[in-house]
């Protein structure tokens, strides 16, 4: 139990995806205008996450290993994250026509996101079971999510700002990105005590 | 007041200026002498301009109707001297563009002769009805600076049974005491004009809310409401914004107005006390709104305190009056948090000024506005509970509808805000330009919604107009045909009586 | 008579009075209220840490006139509000007394460049500039950012003079720092609870709360006095400077769970009074997380955010690998300041908490 | 190798069945976002954004073939509310507003041709023939259709006038 929770925290705060191993940049930087749109995002890629983690245990597990097919994983996982995102699309774009127009191109880019098959392969090489696999995807996508819409927030307030033109857009972005990412530095040491 | 009080009692809200409103206001009040020259704006209250029904050349005696309420709000205009019709033209407004509005000028014979006025001894015998209609006909509006013209507001009150009359006696505005001057100098006529109000809309008790800082005024006004017991004086903590009218209810009744709601939908209907000794002229009297008390006062002013003058005069001639001991470094029509500075003071009077302040230099220095550091003073002095931070924020990097997500339609410009701001920061002019801007782009929505109909009429038209003129081809084409048929026709029969 | 004439260049909106207050004098009066602290480092750590002090300060002053210079502003009017001065004196009361000088030059000029000037300048910053500088140097330069020295009055005989202190400062005795060195409360208790000692044996009785008053313990800068920093604080309170929402909460969220937590294990956990005193918990609180521009706005929110400040506090120094956690907390509740402040918006007049309209009642 | 291509296909086929099936429940409708993006045009259908009428710039614009500062008589307010319809962010500070505008006829030079009132698309120009026409203020869009038309330069775009009623306060001046 008390392992679980470390992990989870882990895999969350302290090795959080974005702000510790550097994954998903592209959708961290693209979509987090706006809290809202990064909250959808959040919850999208969280689901895809999620969803093909457990798919991608499913079939490393009962395909890859047993028929000695190592060497498909990367395409195999690419494709079934496809199928994860494609059915994602699918739902937003039924429950949140606005969501769906806000997210735009980065919808479909999540299959891109190198934040989910990151995760998958992580999983993979953790060794974990079913539960604990989903469980560390779930948490990794959870700290995605927490640090989109933090960002997301500080970014809502950069534009009320009247940051040098030299620094303004991206340049700003990206120190907010790395003084967040040294705060979050706080959090080291947690999951191996 | 004790510290518990203080602690306990006073708003959370609002701002405590030094208010400056001594010895000006104990000064004891004059009567500028009829100046040579008035201009009378067409418009001096909310809604409509006036029109006018004089000519020019024409003699009229003070009191006289010289222009005529014009829509559904509005109200009549009325000589202030007794004299002759100069011109009909424009005159600077005392507004913060310096554009020009509408006036007639009249040049004084000093005779002052009034009209016949129609007196009535006893207002209380009078239908509510005709209360509302008399007070229609003298212009008299809201003398605290709404300008809104007070019969309407009668007619709404009756209409939605309004209970309480709340007298707004706080005159919260630094520097100004031409409330308070009425109160202490007329404070019959004001509970006169507050009972016959009552009678016009029905209240049954009215609350006249005076700010502790005038106790002068507070004993004046109970000597004279004594024998009333249904008109009640109600010190209230002298606070800034405490006059406004949302705040003032808040105070004395505890009822909150709605947002986009009016007050009377609370019960509850507001009237200055100077507007109030306006009726009592206006119905007792029969006397229109032609004069009233205004403040003068500021560091460059010689004599400051309160003059009795006729509406109309121009600021400088007033000025001149009271004496000037330096040029004024800045002018300003109506107190220092929310009014008008003047470009000049070549500007009329108007019904809703309650004073001009003329700051020397020291007081008018500006300190250099310098960046926002989210103190959040502003959101404590805010009297609205908005956050005007943030609002200048989204307005100054050009989102406006941020802003109104902030609520900044409920922004009642009292100036608290800007006041305390340890930056200087000019928040209420942001607010200003935000809300003219989105009047704007309503005006402009309006008007494209227009256009659409227009687009569509024209349409529809042309159209019908293709229609008929093709239908009045078919038809001139069947006639031809038709007396072609006949030429025909009566050519055969012709043949057959030939043949 | 011809009065009156105003060359009105651009209309000017009401009100046309203000207060005498201005940025300057909110900056100025937070000073006062750090001076006693800032001496009493003064006097327990001796020359060495005045010449830190001077070096970071002049460091973080040296930033803003550069960044200004750069973008082609007057540097008067910004040096003059005094922020530059008080994020380089706070940054100097949260570093180790005897540090070497290029610590102070770092962080002086991470503080208002990195922090604060690539923004914008003051009120646009996201982070609070002296903890941004702070974090940067604990986790580049960590052995020298933890060198903590005993504290040595600076009439005391031992104690380093002016140019000894001098010497210190720019680093070339540095074998000689071997002598005094220390641990400060919290180091000590990180160190050997991971070496598997338990605080029953380790800590005797009396340790902290005599020597917080007089600050005469191991610590940082102008840390170690927690009472003196407190008192600073209240009068900062008294004078309106500061609302009472955030320091409250934050020293509510440290000392409760430390609270609970000792009384479950006391050989784990530290006791609150320790956790309040030791550290940079009383700056932290009183000084840092009630900067304006990083928290949020209204009373709400501020209690969130205190509350968010002093329980990360406690779990970054209890859990994480760092002893100290004031810094990260402080930073990484300013990160969450923009959504706490949209999330925890004043009643509007006349509306109810979500803005829509109040029904009337007659 | 034939296990691994065999795998590959059997996981696309699975895969696709299932997308395929999700698709035929989760189906939705075309947004009928063109109606909306219509209703912020002005409606005046005075061509001046390249398309026939305003019905076509909506749908060309709901394309995406079409960008939303398009509309010249709309200004910035329309541009942004364009923008805020569709989803996307623009630079605003670039598009040209002066703000509304009226068209006049100059008097002594409009010979009564007639031809400005048969392109106005609100009807604001009235006047018989070889008689001197006029504008009606509150109808007039100023989308300058008229001022191409006439034969002798006698119709011109001024900006409307400043009244107390329509001034606005200034921006503060940035510090």
């Amino acid at each position: 139990m008390k392992e679980t929770a470390l992990m989870m925290i882990g895999a969350a705060l302290v090795n959080n995806v974005i702000l510790a191993r550097f994954l998903g940049l592209c959708s961290f930087m693209g979509v987090t205008t706006r809290i809202d749109t990064a909250a959808g995002m959040g919850m999208a890629t969280t689901f895809v996450i999620t969803v093909s983690a457990m798919a991608d245990w499913a079939v490393q597990h009962y395909v890859l290993d047993a028929y000695g097919l190592g060497f498909l994983r990367t395409v195999t996982f690419i494709l079934v994250i496809a199928s994860a995102v494609q059915f994602t699309e699918m739902i937003i774009r039924k429950v949140s026509p606005t969501l769906f127009q806000m997210l735009g191109i980065y919808l479909p880019l999540i299959t891109t996101n190198c934040a989910v098959l990151g995760v998958a392969l992580l999983l993979v090489e953790g060794n974990m079971s079913l539960i604990g696999a989903t469980l560390f995807a779930f948490a990794s996508a959870a700290g995605y999510s927490l640090v989109m819409v933090i960002f997301a927030g500080l970014r809502e307030r950069l534009v009320l700002a009247q940051v040098p033109r030299l620094f303004a857009g991206p340049p700003i972005a990206f120190i907010v990105a790395g003084l967040l990412a040294m705060a979050f530095m706080g959090f080291s040491g947690i999951s191996t005590v | 007041m004790g510290y518990f009080e203080r602690i306990f009692k006073e708003p959370r809200w609002g701002v405590h200026p030094d208010d400056h409103k001594r010895p000006a206001a104990d000064a004891a009040l004059r009567l500028l002498p009829p100046p040579a020259r008035v201009y009378m704006p067409l418009s001096q209250h909310v809604g409509g301009a006036a029109r006018p029904i004089v000519l020019v050349g024409q003699q009229v005696h003070k009191g006289q109707l010289l222009a005529e309420a014009q829509g559904n709000i509005s109200a009549p205009i009325h000589a202030p001297v007794s004299g002759k019709v100069s011109s009909i033209g424009e005159v600077t407004a005392p507004h913060a563009s310096g554009l020009g509005f509408g006036a007639i000028v009249i040049d004084s014979d000093f005779a002052d002769r009034w009209i016949d006025t129609d007196p009535v001894a006893d207002p209380f015998s009078l239908s509510p009805e005709e209360i509302t209609r008399r007070t229609a006909a003298a212009g008299v509006v809201g003398l605290g600076g709404a300008t809104f013209p007070s019969a309407l507001k009668f007619s709404l009150g009756k209409r939605l049974a309004v209970g309480t009359l709340i007298v707004n006696g706080g005159e919260c505005e630094p520097y100004l005491s031409s409330d308070d001057r009425i109160m202490r100098d007329s404070a019959d006529q004001v509970v006169d004009g507050v009972r016959i109000v009552m009678h016009a809309i029905g209240a049954r008790v009215a609350l006249v809310g005076i700010e502790d800082n005038k106790p002068e005024a507070i004993a004046a006004m109970r000597k004279a409401a004594a024998a009333y017991p249904e008109v009640r004086i109600r010190p209230v903590p002298s606070r800034y914004p405490m006059g406004s009218d949302k705040q003032l209810i808040q105070a004395l009744t505890g009822k909150e107005v709605p947002a986009d709601a009016r007050a009377a939908e609370v019960g509850v209907l507001v009237h200055n006390v100077s507007t109030c000794a306006a009726v009592h002229q206006a119905v007792r009297l029969g006397r229109p709104l032609v004069e009233r008390i205004v403040t003068v006062n500021g560091g460059a002013v010689a004599r400051p305190g309160n003059i009795f003058v006729p509406l109309g005069t121009q600021v400088d001639e007033l000025l001149a009056f009271c004496g000037l001991n330096e040029a004024p470094s800045r002018l300003i029509l109506g107190g220092p948090m929310m009014g008008t500075l003047l470009a000049h003071g070549r500007v009329p009077l108007v019904k809703g000024v309650s004073g001009i302040i003329a700051f020397d230099a020291r007081e008018a220095a500006v300190p250099r506005a310098g960046p926002c550091v989210r103190c959040g003073s502003c959101t404590k002095a805010c009297p609205m509970g908005l956050l005007p931070l943030e609002m200048a924020a989204h307005i100054r990097s050009g989102d406006l509808a941020g802003a109104v997500d902030f609520s900044l339609t409920d922004c009642i410009a009292c100036g608290c805000c800007a006041y305390v701001c340890p930056s200087h920061i000019p928040l209420v002019q942001y607010f200003s330009h935000a809300k003219g801007e989105l009047a704007a782009r309503e005006r402009t929505r309006l008007r494209s919604e227009a256009a659409k109909r227009l687009a569509e009429a024209r349409l529809i038209r042309l159209e019908r107009e293709s229609r008929e003129k093709a239908e009045a081809a078919a038809r001139r084409q069947a006639e031809r045909k038709a007396a072609k048929a006949l030429a025909a026709a009566s050519a055969s029969q012709a043949q057959a009586v030939v043949t | 008579m011809k009065p009156g004439m105003n060359p009105a260049v651009a209309p000017v909106a009401a009100p046309h009075a203000t207060t005498a207050n201005s940025v300057g004098r909110v900056m100025a009066t937070v000073m006062t209220a750090l001076l006693p602290a800032t001496l009493c480092g003064f006097w327990l750590f001796g020359w060495p840490a005045i010449y830190l002090w001077i070096v970071t300060v002049g460091a973080a002053m040296l930033g803003e006139i550069l960044c200004l210079r750069l973008g082609g502003r007057a540097a008067r009017p910004a040096l003059s509000d005094g922020s530059a001065i008080l994020t380089g004196w706070l940054l100097a009361l949260s570093l180790p007394p005897w540090a070497p000088w290029w610590i102070g030059v770092f962080g002086g000029l991470f503080a208002t460049v990195m922090g604060k000037q690539v923004f914008g300048g003051l009120g646009q910053n996201l982070f609070n500039p002296a903890m941004a500088a702070r974090v940067a140097l604990l986790i580049s330069f960590p052995v020298q950012m933890t060198a903590w020295v005993a504290p040595l009055p600076i009439n005391a005989a031992a104690a380093p003079g002016i140019i000894e202190g001098l010497r210190i400062t720019l680093g070339a005795l540095s074998p000689a720092l071997d002598n005094i060195s220390s641990a400060s409360l919290l180091g000590h208790v990180k160190t050997e609870l991971s070496r598997g000692i338990d605080l029953l044996h380790l800590l005797t009785a009396g340790h902290a709360a005599a020597d917080s008053l007089s600050g005469a313990r191991a610590g940082s800068l102008g840390e170690t006095a927690a009472w003196l920093i407190a008192a600073g604080g209240v009068l900062m309170l008294f004078l309106r400077i500061i609302t009472w929402q955030i320091p409250i909460a934050m020293l509510a969220a440290v000392a409760l769970p430390a609270a609970l937590l000792h009384l479950v294990d006391p050989g784990r956990y530290l006791d609150a009074g320790s956790h309040l005193l030791s550290g940079g918990v009383m700056l932290g609180a009183f000084f840092i997380a009630t900067d304006y521009v990083t928290s949020p706005n209204t009373p709400r929110g501020q209690l969130v955010f205190g509350a968010g400040c002093g329980l990360l506090t406690y779990v970054i120094r209890t859990w994480s690998g760092y002893p100290e956690g004031v810094a990260f907390a402080v930073l990484l509740m300013n990160s969450l300041t923009p959504i706490i402040d949209s999330s925890f918006r004043p009643r509007v007049y006349g509306r109810d908490r979500k803005g829509v309209a109040l029904e009337p009642i007659k | 190798m034939l296990s691994a291509v065999g795998t590959l296909t059997t996981m696309g086929l699975v895969l696709g069945g299932l997308l395929g099936t999700a698709a035929r429940y989760l189906a939705v409708e075309e947004n009928p976002i063109e109606a909306e993006l219509q209703s912020l045009l002005p409606g005046s259908q005075c061509g001046q954004c390249g398309y026939v009428g305003c019905a076509q710039a909506a749908a060309a614009l709901a394309r995406g073939e079409a960008l939303v500062t398009l509309c010249p008589p709309g200004g910035k307010a329309i541009a942004e509310a364009l923008a805020a319809k569709l989803g996307i962010k623009v630079d605003l500070s670039a598009v040209a507003d002066d703000g509304p505008r009226l068209a006049v006829v100059a008097e002594e030079i409009c010979t009564g041709c007639c031809r400005c009132s048969k392109v106005c698309s609100t009807d604001a120009i009235v006047g018989a023939a070889k008689q001197i026409h006029n504008v009606i203020r509150e109808a007039c869009t100023g989308c300058g259709a008229c001022i191409e038309r006439c034969p002798t330069e006698a119709m011109s775009l001024v900006p409307l006038p400043v009244t107390l009623q329509h001034w606005i306060w200034p921006m503060p001046a940035n510090v």
